[in-house]
């Protein structure tokens, strides 16, 4: 493990801080060829900050690189491509309005010998070929805009092929992903092992880790902890590692008394994305609503939180059909819903913790012609911070200074401070850190408790199973099972989200 | 609040402090006036400085409701085109025999329409809304020569007149500042002490997640177009009593000359960022350099040139100050 | 955030406090009793051949006369920028203000405040209505302007045809005051074959008037004549007129400077058009200003003067009950008398 | 697995889509020309047709500059400041230097342009000032300088070299020399954003400015180049703006700058940058210049013009606005399956 020539990269003693933050303390990891290196650690441990280190998006303050043993710097993105580093981000980094094709090789497009004339045939048939051996069928001519995140991912990957990428990095590819997407993602990852190339696998699932990973890196708080090689080493370990504790239970749902039906939503239809979507949820209850990315679920969500309504269908609250074709009704319907995309849809990065959380209920801090009661404003938003144990330095901190697990605390503040009858979560707990996580499921069997109604959506079976009273399965827009707690198992819910014919018994 | 100390400082007061905006202008206002003073021997005249305002109160007042447009992320290059709509629609309804006051408010009632339209444009249709203000800058201007022509309105009642070219009683305070002054502090207090003006601010920062935190932020974003079309019809009626006329042409070019000041006041093209006093400041800043070119009898075209340059060096300064300081620091 | 709205609307007010003490400062200049006055010439806009003649006649009196000429305008010609510049006139106590306004009406209320303020307001070129001033040096008799450019048309086209006019603005006082007397005058019996066929407006600006005439070139194929009565709408006329080879085909006319029409009337494009000394104009205004400035004249009908190298003078009615002096007939330029004028403006 | 479910009708689609920006403003082209030649016979006449080509030829170039700028969510505001700014110097200087042909002179505006462009450049990618402001403060910085360096005087046609006159008259193997010019900086600029590398950057900048600085592309140099060769052609424009009108004069231009992001708004070209293509925006020149055309041959009272002309800019953005999300929408459902 030590034998330096066998590195391909190596950093030692990598440091990097930002404004009030010390992101990287004396970081070492090395990666060599031919082998699935996971870096792990909870949000906000340092792991995206030391991809972009290797990337040369960021430069460290101190520490030293070394590539095959010699000594390199990374100035800018260019320098590391150049030494076949790749990347691939949670969110991919495409050109919208690109075809397939140039969006895998942006930067280095093939050009005639001569005139460094564009040789569009070349670049569409090389992108073809990169596609082909990855599996993927997709035109090379497509425009990337309206693709799914999963093929984009798959578009990612043809380019770092392209690039004859020696180190390949993957910073979370697959919390977009579902399941069938990551199996297609961890079939090509090997491939390319058995080829040779060095990958570093970032997830915040431990599972994939262990099962695609050669060896595992874990950091906290921005310090290197320690790396372990997979065969000798457990989730326990691992996990102790990450938090430095043992977490007893992930899902601590309580049973608690169902009570009468709060929503009821009938043959919701919306024209090519989603038809004849009907169930009901209780109030205390958490109603799980499974399915892969893209059958449609937020959708569904959208249309009854009224942001896209739906043409057709009715939806019943408190037993009263109610039309909802904006978010202000359904917010006044008790209705709220937390999106998947924090930072775009759930939060107003430039703005305090105050203001984000207030932003909903604004109306109720404002006095006679408008004025606003700002110490009523900061009274509830402390409240409700504290409530949900927001760590901060203080209201006045901006959102955007905050860490991701903290960020969705915020926007969950902000919708329980609008004492919601009916609460949907879109993916709550995406991309977000183990400790985060179980506070989160927490919250949300506390709120059943006292008599919340919850939809959630999840993509996360051991979730889905954990968290839900019953569970609604969807596969491409329509509802393709009803489950209870009791008979839903990973392979029945898998089945519905599939669209494979099951039997319900 | 579980305040855990996670070493981030608090933005350092004096850098704070020293660095807003407001007080690199309100130190450009105080040299301007030092440089106008030592140049000019008529400056330092108080009927002088009163009666300077009178030509920047018409553009003022659009500036106000440009500035919430700004900040909630659009731009109106319609405002003078609206103005002159307006205006003419006052006057030919004035001339065919309406009370001057129903003409006026007929008038600020079509400026409000098209800024409605804008807004709906903007909001409904979701078009961008440089791209539809481009439409009707020429759309609203057309109208106003379509029923106007190469004709004129005058011989507005002297009442009428009086709130472009009156005073306050017997002080040299003309009555125009008065109508931008409170509106200047009506649109402060609403943009920085309500409901509504927060709510500006969090769609230029962010309009996505106001609409999915049941933000109504078209309604915002209407209102806030017809706001500006009523403010430019407001325009259109001082501007006309103070010319005692009307005609098509009236205001020609001014929305630029209203963003200059909008932007030069520290709100951000981009959205989500300015304060009213900024702006107030802004107007006042070229106000005076502009009183005191033309007092040198500086050629237009050069106190354009100047008031360009100003525009230039007032936003690259701070940065330039911020990478000095940074590097100093480093 | 209240007090920092406080602070700044308090600071804006101790700013406009600081800059007017309360003792009224600046020393009054009072003027020279015979000789030195600031005369202040304020034009349409900066950068119009035209007005930059004008210029060159108010220099040459001011140096004759002993007085200082103050030449301004704003960058484009709107009534707003002239406003603009005629208030700070007002500030710096000029002498007189003499004014060719871009909006008649739109000029009055300054200009009563610059008469209240004790500075006479000659008027020049175009109009400020009568309201606004106390003199009006008039180029040429405007009736007699309109019914010339109709007369030389008429001579180029054997009163026969379609004929347009392509004006400046449509806010323009003295052109629109010209095109109705030329529509007087096409109800002589003897223009029965003419036809008006329309008025376009090129803003007195160079492209948009090219455009409009290569318009009436399009819309109008039967077009016999077009009169420009303005110096850019005439020069992008000729251009256009050349460009598409109908020199000859559609005659030319109106108000031009020579040494712009020079070209085109060597060409036969314009075979002939008018115009005054803008020169002589700048500097009999200035030598109006110079006289009323000391008290020599009032501006009443019936006195009389002496206008330096232009000689004596009369102040006539202008029929709105105020005075107003006459440059003189409009010079007509053709072929033979272009080349010596073509150098002088 | 990853695919697109019925590859073929997608493909169709998305053909459809590619194609759809210049669709809908050629069809409003179409129907623009049959309703005017049903009130002016005139109307579509090889004569006219050819006017009209000169007449869009200057703006065009324009906006093409105009374009590139756009394309990287920028704008610039300062092109008919420029195109005065060049035109003034290019024409004090041949009128004093009757010697200069006419290439010269065009080789002078496009330097002239090229360094005022390359301020705007430097203002926005190096001072970081955002493009609206900077380029709203040259707007007037530049149009006061050519007040200043004219001294409020004029160039005007006897003054200019006659070849140079001629140089916008004449024609080339039978095409007006403007419209050969449009048409030369057309087909560069064409494949200069199809076929280069860095024409295709400029795309991406505008696409997905911090997936640009992640791939390595130089965000800064792409906005510098895109300031300075919307400076270049404006330059050039001004050297044939003034040959053609034959005047170089304090107000050349002024308020030309909103007709060109008019002309490239109007051709499909997003304001908020990333897309549109080049004969979208000829398309656009040529709407804005038949909307003119026909205006005056309609026979339109003068005073109804700017209204009309208004009213068709807000309708063929609104229906391009409401075709293209239509068939976005058609698109999605058939994507959703």
């Amino acid at each position: 493990m030590s034998d330096m020539s066998e590195n391909l990269l190596e950093l030692k003693g990598i440091s990097k801080s930002f404004p009030g933050v010390q992101a990287l303390d004396n970081v070492d990891f090395d990666l060599r060829p031919g082998e699935v290196h996971a870096l792990v650690g909870e949000n906000g441990a340092g792991k995206s900050t030391l991809v972009k280190v290797i990337t040369g998006v960021h430069q460290p303050d101190a520490g030293e690189i070394r590539f095959q043993g010699q000594p390199v710097t990374f100035p800018n993105p260019l320098v590391a491509q150049q030494h076949g580093v790749a990347a691939i981000y949670q969110e991919p980094t495409l050109f919208p309005d690109l075809s397939v094709g140039e969006n895998i090789f942006i930067g280095h497009q093939p050009v005639r010998p001569m005139t460094r004339r564009m040789d569009w045939k070349r670049l569409y048939e090389r992108a073809g070929e990169l596609l082909n051996a990855l599996g993927v069928k997709l035109d090379p001519r497509t425009r990337v805009r309206g693709l799914s995140v999963a093929q984009q991912q798959m578009v990612e990957i043809a380019k770092a092929l392209s690039l004859n990428a020696r180190i390949l990095i993957m910073d979370e590819p697959t919390s977009a992903l579902t399941l069938r997407d990551v199996e297609d993602l961890f079939r090509i990852t090997r491939r390319l092992r058995e080829a040779g190339t060095a990958i570093v696998f970032i997830s915040h699932r431990l599972e994939e880790a262990f099962e695609l990973a050669d060896r595992i890196t874990v950091l906290r708080d921005g310090h290197y902890v320690g790396t372990r090689p997979v065969p000798s080493t457990t989730t326990d370990e691992v996990i102790q590692m990450m938090v430095g504790r043992t977490l007893d239970t992930l899902f601590p749902k309580e049973e608690v008394e169902i009570g009468e039906v709060m929503l009821r939503v009938e043959g919701l239809t919306k024209e090519g994305l989603f038809h004849d979507v009907s169930f009901e949820l209780r109030r205390g209850e958490i109603l799980g609503l499974a399915g892969l990315v893209g059958a449609r679920r937020t959708d569904v969500a959208r249309a009854i939180f009224g942001i896209s309504p739906a043409d057709s269908g009715s939806i019943w609250v408190d037993s009263r059909q109610v039309r909802i074709s904006n978010p202000q009704e359904a917010l006044a319907l008790g209705i709220v819903y937390v999106p998947e995309d924090r930072q775009q849809q759930g939060l107003v990065l430039p703005m305090d913790i105050t203001q984000n959380i207030t932003l909903p209920i604004l109306r109720e801090f404002a006095r006679r012609g408008g004025w606003l009661d700002n110490s009523a404003e900061r009274e509830t938003a402390q409240e409700f911070a504290e409530r949900l144990d927001v760590r901060a330095a203080g209201l006045w901190q901006k959102v955007q200074q905050l860490s991701g697990g903290n960020q969705q605390k915020v926007v969950l503040a902000k919708w329980l401070a609008a004492r919601p009858h009916i609460l949907i979560l879109d993916e709550p707990t995406r991309g977000i850190d183990v400790g985060t996580k179980a506070a989160v499921h927490e919250l949300m069997s506390k709120l059943a408790g006292q008599g919340m109604s919850i939809l959630m959506i999840s993509s996360e079976l051991p979730e889905i199973l954990g968290m839900s009273d019953r569970i609604v399965v969807m596969y491409e827009g329509r509802v393709t099972a009803h489950f209870t707690r009791q008979e839903a198992t990973q392979e029945k819910i898998m089945a519905a989200a599939t669209g494979q014919p099951f039997s319900n018994s | 609040m579980t305040v855990k100390a996670r070493a981030v400082p608090s933005p350092s007061i004096l850098s704070g402090l020293l660095l807003r905006w407001e007080w690199l202008l309100v130190v450009l206002l105080g040299i301007a006036c030092m440089v106008n003073a030592s140049l000019s021997p008529y400056f330092l005249d108080v009927h002088n400085l009163f009666d300077m305002t009178f030509h920047f109160m018409e553009r003022s007042l659009i500036a106000l409701p440009m500035a919430f447009i700004i900040i909630s992320g659009n731009i109106d290059l319609s405002v003078a085109s609206n103005l002159g709509m307006s205006t003419i629609i006052m006057a030919a309804s004035y001339k065919a025999g309406l009370n001057i006051w129903l003409a006026m408010l007929l008038g600020l009632a079509a400026g409000a329409v098209g800024g409605l339209i804008n807004g709906l444009l903007v909001a409904r249709v979701r078009l961008p809304s440089l791209v539809v203000t481009l439409g009707t800058y020429a759309l609203y201007r057309g109208v106003a020569f379509v029923i106007l022509g190469d004709l004129v309105v005058t011989g507005f009642p002297s009442s009428f007149t009086a709130i472009g070219q009156g005073y306050v009683g017997h002080t040299p305070i003309p009555v125009p500042l008065v109508i931008f002054a409170f509106f200047a502090v009506l649109f402060g207090l609403l943009l920085h002490r309500t409901a509504f003006g927060r709510l500006v601010y969090a769609v230029g920062n962010n309009e996505t997640a106001c609409r999915f935190s049941g933000v109504a932020v078209d309604r915002i974003r209407i209102i806030l177009f017809t706001l500006s079309g009523l403010m430019s019809a407001l325009a259109g009626v001082v501007l006309s009593a103070r010319f005692g006329s009307a005609r098509p042409n009236i205001a020609l070019g001014f929305e630029l000359d209203v963003i200059t000041a909008v932007v030069l006041g520290g709100v951000d093209i981009n959205g989500g960022q300015g304060t009213m006093p900024g702006v107030v400041l802004a107007l006042f800043l070229i106000g005076v350099v502009r009183y005191g070119m033309s007092l040198k009898n500086v050629p237009g075209q050069i106190q354009n040139t100047l008031i360009g340059m100003l525009l230039i060096v007032a936003i690259l300064l701070p940065q330039f100050l911020r990478r000095l300081a940074s590097r100093s620091r480093a | 955030m209240k007090s920092k709205l406080f602070v700044s609307l308090l600071l804006v007010i101790v700013i406009l406090a600081a800059c007017a003490p309360p003792t009224v400062a600046p020393p009054a200049e009072k003027p020279a009793a015979k000789a030195g006055f600031k005369i202040a010439m304020v034009v349409k806009n900066l950068g119009n051949p035209f007005f930059e003649a004008a210029q060159k006649g108010c220099n040459e009196a001011a140096a004759e006369y002993g007085d200082e000429c103050i030449f301004q305008g704003p960058a484009t010609p709107t009534a707003e920028g002239q406003i603009e510049i005629i208030d700070a006139l007002i500030a710096q106590k000029v002498d007189v203000i003499a004014i060719t306004a871009n909006d008649p009406d739109a000029l009055v209320p300054v200009c009563k405040k610059a008469m209240d303020a004790g500075i006479k307001v000659v008027t020049w070129d175009s109009a400020v209505a009568p309201a606004g001033r106390q003199i009006f040096v008039n180029q040429a008799d405007m009736e007699q302007i309109g019914r010339i450019e109709v007369q030389m048309l008429a001579e180029m086209i054997g009163y026969k045809g379609q004929i347009a006019i392509l004006s400046a603005a449509a806010t323009m006082a003295n052109q629109n005051t010209w095109i109705e007397w030329m529509k007087e005058e096409l109800k002589d019996p003897k223009y029965k074959d003419m036809e008006l066929v329309t008025t376009v407006y090129g803003d007195d600006l160079r492209e948009k008037s090219y455009n409009e005439a290569l318009g009436l070139f399009k819309s109008y194929p039967d077009l016999k004549g077009i009169i420009s009565p303005t110096t850019v709408g005439i020069a992008a006329t000729a251009r256009a007129l050349t460009d598409e080879g109908l020199c000859g085909k559609i005659a030319l006319t109106g108000l031009g400077l020579p040494s712009e029409m020079a070209e085109y009337i060597k060409s036969g494009c314009c075979k002939a058009m008018a115009l005054w000394n803008p020169i002589d104009l700048g500097y009999m205004t200035t030598v109006v200003s110079h006289l009323m400035a000391s008290g020599e004249i009032t501006g009443k009908p019936g006195e009389t003067f002496k206008a330096g190298k232009l000689g004596e003078r009369t102040i006539v009615d202008d029929g709105a009950g105020g005075g107003m002096v006459l440059l003189g007939p409009p010079f007509q330029f053709n072929a033979e008398n272009i080349d010596q004028w073509k150098d002088v403006y | 697995m990853v695919t697109v479910s019925e590859e073929k009708k997608g493909r169709s689609l998305l053909l459809l889509f590619a194609g759809v920006r210049e669709m809908g403003i050629s069809v409003f082209i179409v129907f623009l020309i049959a309703a005017v030649s049903l009130r002016s016979p005139y109307f579509l006449t090889v004569d006219n047709l050819v006017y009209i080509l000169i007449d869009i030829a200057i703006l065009t170039i324009v906006a093409i500059g105009e374009t590139l700028v756009i394309l990287t969510r920028s704008i610039d505001l300062s092109v008919a400041s420029t195109l005065a700014l060049s035109g003034m110097i290019v024409g004090m200087t041949i009128s004093k230097h009757q010697g200069i042909p006419p290439a010269v002179a065009v080789l002078m505006g496009l330097a002239i342009g090229a360094v005022l462009g390359s301020v705007n450049g430097l203002l926005v990618a190096k001072g970081r000032i955002p493009p609206i402001i900077a380029t709203l403060g040259t707007l007037s910085i530049y149009r006061g300088l050519v007040f200043a360096i004219s001294g409020g005087a004029w160039v005007d046609a006897h003054e200019m070299p006659r070849p140079f006159v001629y140089l916008s008259k004449n024609t080339t193997l039978g095409i007006p020399n403007l419209v050969l010019f449009a048409i030369i900086v057309a087909i560069i600029f064409y494949y200069f954003l199809n076929h280069t590398r860095t024409g295709r950057e400029i795309y991406a900048v505008g696409s997905n400015p911090s997936a640009a600085r992640v791939v390595g592309i130089r965000v800064d140099r792409i906005l510098f180049l895109v300031y300075l060769l919307s400076g270049t052609l404006a330059g050039m424009a001004g050297v044939l703006w003034i040959s053609r009108y034959a005047s170089a004069q304090s107000d050349t231009a002024s308020g030309f700058e909103l007709q060109a992001i008019a002309a490239t708004v109007v051709g499909g070209v997003n304001i908020f940058g990333g897309s549109g293509t080049l004969p979208g925006v000829v398309l656009g020149s040529l709407l804005m210049g038949i909307i003119v055309n026909a205006l005056n041959l309609i026979r339109i009272s003068p005073f109804w013009k700017l209204a009309v002309q208004g009213f068709i800019i807000l309708l063929a953005v609104v229906s391009d606005a409401l075709l293209s999300r239509r068939l976005q929408q058609a698109g999605a459902s058939e994507g959703a399956s």
